[in-house]
């Protein structure tokens, strides 16, 4: 039983026709894309927040678009158990939004960067990974972004520990300091709420699905997610 | 106060007119407007009558150089502009090719070189803002940007920020937008210090039956303005554009525009849902001269006329005058032709993406331009005088330039340590890494980047078509510095070239002309010559101009920039499985040589930096071999034969097996031999056309050398590829991570 | 060591196009009340000079020449009580 | 109309990557006296109220949920003579 996905947008996303090409042509799986001024619709079970430069990225990277209309419907089925993942800007619309925990900042480089980086998956199975991505594994992502350096208080680090989901890491798993583009905290790239259905990453899964275009490493991540409503669904 | 419309309107207008605004033109004020006496004398006959400012500010900008092409355009309608894939020539928005499939390719390119020298950052940003609505405004979703960039010496404080801030400003404002950036050039030199030259090249894909064009149709129909409201910013851009920049050019403070990325996007993604429903009748963006040109070229290609009211037009500062109203510059502002049946449809579309439908006037059959404001006719204008009948400048008289040229030979080559020399070079801006600029740019968004900058042409897929697109954009303005007719052939044979490195077959073309005064002999006569060039080129090549864009008056008091024309270039690869590497692929493949030999090392880049000097002879070119030359690779690329290739351009030999092993995944580099007779310089400086180096493995090195002795191309095996070494007998011995460490500069 | 503040706005005739869809966004979601936004920069220095008169000079040619760029935006300073 | 000034800046156990860019580019330029520098934004609003207390809730609301984020940073406003 395949899983219906939804893919939100905002004005100013651009990453949204990819992620719905990712979903309808490689996954081949059932989209609705939903416009920033309507609601998911109740028979969803995957929501996708896509990257790009949501109302400008103006005030912060993804602060306009946490107050949009829809984030309400998507804040109900993130409390309901519907996996939700955001990617870049969509990643730090979650974290304006109060959905995941920390927030994105500039860039410690001060630049935009866009190109390969390796991740590490924390992830033990759960949603996002589950048996097809053990932990330890090593992913290559394209990342594009200016401002991907993930941060949280002292006083938060430990609680968020156990939902770290990617660290940057070198091609052989080694997360060192040169492997950390943008300066986030330990490296994290991505992470998940304490539920575990929210996840949020800064590397790009939807523009690693087909071999032409340099990897397929990320259909693994969205396979996951796919393959975890249909064994919800099967009980 | 005068209210005589009607006899302005039959053009029996009087003095009177002039009340509305208050303001006497005199001799200065016509001279401010760039305009000279005999052309303002053809203006009071045109009109009959003196003009109100308004109209003043409306023939000034009309009949600047940068919107009426009155210097260049006799010399363009020589290039050649038809072919069997041409869909749209020049004249359009942007020119349109046939991919097949029924897919087009819309491109073209546009330079924002004043306004990056003065503020480089939202003088790029604006650049790519502009050129990206020329492509959608025909109906095309933007898929790919490239920027040909030239700067003076960054070890100069001010080079470095114009440089920096043009890389950030193209950056922020692409990546917002979401239009990948999959290639480009960077060169330095010293005469590039005064006047940048920033040229970005946009690509776009449509299907044939979504085309649309900027030619207006029917009486009463709605002029629709959407997007950004009108502000002060920008007023006279266009004749800013035509003029040379002087001291006083940093405080021309209204001639700045900022860049909003955001509405872009809005604008961009409601004239696609616009245009899908087929409710358009003709669109184009407001660049220069914004409204006034915008509208008149619209309804003048459909030979109607125009009735305007400015009291319509969306405004973000108070008290805008008429005058400041039509020649705004604002960004991010579109103008449609609706029918007044569809107008509904098309303010519901509009509103989805925030954004007003505002009906700013209507077409007549008047052939004339009517502007009201406040109640009071402000322009009445018949339309050809502006855009077609537009006055010939007096031609000047064209001289070659006396050149102070050194002779190749005359540099002292015993004295040249070569492995001191390759890493010198390296690490010089010029041939330095580019990672740090095009890793800036998100050059992966929309998902069809199959080859990312980094080394030759891109290369894009487009979802639905069986072919991928590969794109360049070249110039040298050393090369045709030495020869503007030479140097202009060699550059478009090089965009061309570069396109066959990666197996692709050059389709079309676009071009940057970035000159000095055409009002001086040396500008003009370089131009006339490059344009030449171009033309014989493009014939020779089969790649038809389909459009381009001139940028005059690149010039200070002190210098002006080399001729620098830029040629961007799309090419098919018909099967995908044959796209090709420009980097090492194997160790133990044989590295060959294809191509006339090298006679000289004038024009050579290296030589240039070296010692400062314009170090000649130019560089010639012989169309035919080149075309021979490109057809043979094509065909060893379709049989499958070659495993890399490149082409060989700035840095010569050389650099192009140093640009094949840095590019390579793996550290491969190469073990090179000259021919024993081979003097070094010549061999490995020189930039002869016409030539490639390509990689096959060793069993495929006798039919290579045969299929090219029976193509009647030149074929010399120089050595193997070899894993971190990169040697050159006798000449030079270094690892690939020297050169790497010496290459990967960022600024 | 002596507090400055420097404020650098766009000046009045350029288009604030973040500080125009910020209200946009603001007033969708509720904040009606918020008829108009200008968004600028602020820098806090800390200058090692024994008083604003010895520091006059460096401190407009610092706004002039590097924290403005007078084509676009105007400044305005004043020293802070440290 | 209220005009209000909003200041955000990163809090001080934030490192000011950007402030410290600037510092040292300065620096480098030859404005040696500069001896630290950090970034903020500044926002001038126009809020149609009567008067500060009727749009104190209100402010305090926009600075907190939306012109700052507090995980990073912290906020002033004042309001200004019109
Ligand atoms: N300004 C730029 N923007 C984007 N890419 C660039 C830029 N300059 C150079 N590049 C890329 O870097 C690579 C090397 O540049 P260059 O040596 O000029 O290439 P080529 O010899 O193929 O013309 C190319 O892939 C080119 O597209
Ligand atoms: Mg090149």
């Amino acid at each position: 039983m395949s899983a219906r996905w939804a893919v939100v947008i905002f004005p100013g996303s651009n990453c949204d026709r990819d992620f719905v090409r990712a979903l309808r042509d490689v996954l081949r799986v059932e989209v609705v894309e939903v416009w920033h001024k309507d609601s998911v619709p109740e028979a969803i079970d995957c929501i996708a927040i896509p990257g790009g430069f949501s109302y400008g990225d103006y005030l912060r990277a993804g602060a306009l678009a946490a107050m949009s209309p829809v984030m309400a419907s998507v804040r109900t089925h993130a409390e309901r158990g519907t996996l939700v993942i955001g990617v870049c800007n969509g990643f730090q619309v979650l974290c304006e939004a109060g959905l995941l925990p920390g927030v994105l900042t500039k860039n410690d480089t001060l630049r935009f960067r866009c190109h390969d980086v390796y991740l590490r998956s924390e992830l033990n199975g759960g949603p996002f990974a589950g048996t097809g991505l053990p932990q330890g594994e090593v992913l290559r992502l394209p990342i594009a972004h200016g401002f991907g350096n993930y941060y949280v208080p002292p006083e938060q680090r430990d609680a968020i520990e156990r939902h770290v989901a990617f660290r940057y890491c070198d091609p052989l798993g080694d997360v060192s300091r040169r492997a950390n583009p943008n300066g986030s905290v330990d490296n994290i790239a991505g992470v998940t709420n304490a539920a575990g259905n929210v996840l949020g990453m800064m590397p790009h899964p939807e523009r690693a699905v087909e071999a032409l275009l340099g990897g397929t490493d990320g259909l693994r991540i969205l396979q996951a997610m796919q393959d975890w409503v249909a064994g919800v669904r099967a009980g | 106060m005068i209210r005589n419309n009607e006899k302005a309107t039959t053009g029996q207008g009087t003095r009177g007119i002039l009340v509305t605004t208050r303001i006497e033109i005199t001799p200065a004020i016509v001279e401010e407007h760039g305009l000279t006496p005999a052309e303002y004398a053809y203006l009071l006959e045109v009109l009959g009558r003196e003009p109100t400012i308004a109209e003043l500010g409306v023939f000034s900008v009309m009949w600047s150089e940068h919107c009426s092409y009155k210097h260049s355009r006799p010399h363009l309608a020589t290039l050649p502009t038809k072919g069997p894939a041409v869909l749209h020539g020049p004249g359009e928005n942007a020119g349109a090719v046939d991919l097949g499939e029924g897919w087009a390719c819309v491109f073209k390119v546009e330079s924002h070189n004043h306004p990056s020298a003065v503020e480089p950052y939202e003088g790029a940003a604006t650049g790519v803002g502009g050129i990206l609505r020329d492509i959608f405004a025909m109906g095309a979703r933007p898929i790919a940007l490239l920027d040909a960039l030239r700067f003076g010496p960054p070890d100069e404080a001010r080079n470095a920020w114009i440089i920096r801030g043009v890389v950030h400003g193209i950056a922020d404002y692409g990546n917002c937008v979401g239009v990948p950036v999959i290639g480009g050039e960077f060169s330095i030199d010293p005469c590039y210090t005064d006047n940048c030259l920033v040229n970005v090249m946009a690509i776009g894909v449509a299907r044939h039956e979504e085309l649309m064009t900027a030619r207006a149709e029917g009486v009463g129909n709605l002029l629709v303005y959407y997007g950004n409201a009108t502000g002060r910013d920008g007023i006279h851009g266009a004749t800013f554009a035509s003029a040379e920049l002087t001291e006083d050019s940093a405080e021309d403070r209204p001639c700045v525009q900022v860049g909003d990325p955001f509405m872009e996007k809005k604008i961009l993604e409601a004239t696609i849902e616009l245009i899908a429903s087929g409710r358009i009748v003709a669109l184009q963006d407001m660049g220069a001269a914004g409204l006034t040109c915008s509208s008149t070229e619209m309804a003048d290609k459909g030979g109607l006329g125009l009735r305007m009211n400015l009291d319509k037009v969306p405004q973000r500062a108070a008290n805008l005058t008429a005058y400041e109203l039509l020649l705004s510059e604002s960004q991010e502002r579109m103008l449609a032709v609706v029918r007044p049946e569809d107008l509904p449809l098309v303010a519901r579309i509009l509103r989805k993406w925030d954004l007003d439908a505002c009906v700013v006037g209507e077409t007549t059959d008047t052939g004339r331009f009517v502007v009201e404001h406040h109640g009071t006719v402000e322009a009445n204008i018949p339309l050809p005088a502006i855009c077609t009948h537009v006055p010939k400048p007096e031609p000047v008289q064209a001289a070659p330039a006396a050149l102070d040229v050194r002779d190749w030979t005359t540099v002292d080559f015993a004295a040249i340590e070569w492995n001191g020399l390759l890493l010198a070079a390296l690490s010089s801006p010029h041939f330095a890494s580019k990672r740090w600029i095009y890793e800036q740019y998100d050059h992966q968004v929309q998902t069809n980047t199959v080859v990312r900058p980094g080394a030759g042409a891109g290369v894009l897929r487009i979802a639905g078509w069986s072919g991928l697109l590969a794109s360049t954009i070249d110039g040298n303005g050393l090369w045709c510095m030495l020869d503007p007719y030479e140097g202009t052939r060699c550059v478009t044979a090089e965009a061309a070239r570069n396109l066959v490195a990666c197996g692709a077959r050059p389709l079309a073309a676009t071009n940057n002309l970035n000159f000095g005064s055409p009002r001086k002999p040396a500008g003009s006569w370089q131009f006339a010559e490059a344009v030449r060039g171009l033309g014989d080129a493009c014939r020779a090549l089969g790649t038809p101009i389909t459009g381009g864009n001139v940028s005059f008056y690149n010039e200070s008091p002190r210098m002006a920039v080399f001729p620098t024309p830029v040629v961007g270039m799309v090419g098919v690869i018909d099967d995908p499985s044959r796209l090709t590497p420009a980097t090492f692929r194997n160790e133990g493949d044989v590295v060959v040589l294809l191509g006339p030999a090298a006679t000289h090392a004038g024009g050579s880049r290296i030589l240039r930096d070296l010692t400062g000097d314009l170090v000649g002879p130019a560089v010639r070119i012989d169309l035919a071999m080149e075309k021979r030359v490109q057809e043979h690779v094509l065909r060893l690329v379709g049989d499958g034969v070659l495993t890399a290739a490149t082409d060989i351009a700035d840095g010569g030999l050389l650099m192009a097996l140093a640009e094949m092993a840095l590019g390579s995944d793996g550290g491969l580099g190469c073990e090179i031999d000259l021919a024993a007779d081979e003097a070094p310089a010549a061999a490995l400086l020189s930039e002869q056309p016409s030539r490639f180096v390509v990689t096959c493995t060793p069993g495929d090195v006798e039919s290579l050398l045969a299929l090219s002795r029976d193509a009647g191309v030149r074929a010399v095996p120089l050595g193997t590829v070899r894993g971190g070494v990169f040697s050159i007998g006798g000449v030079l011995s270094l690892t690939v991570y020297e050169l790497y460490e010496a290459w990967e500069k960022p600024l | 060591m002596l507090k400055v503040h420097v404020l650098v706005h766009l000046r009045p005739d350029i288009l604030d196009v973040q500080g125009q869809a910020i209200r946009q966004a603001v007033t969708a979601a509720g904040h009606g009340g918020v008829a108009a936004v200008r968004v600028g920069k602020s820098f806090r220095l800390e200058i090692d000079a024994p008083n604003v008169e010895a520091a006059r000079d460096e401190i407009e040619r610092l706004c002039h020449e590097t924290l403005s760029n007078p084509l676009l935006e105007e400044y305005t300073w004043e020293v802070e009580p440290s």
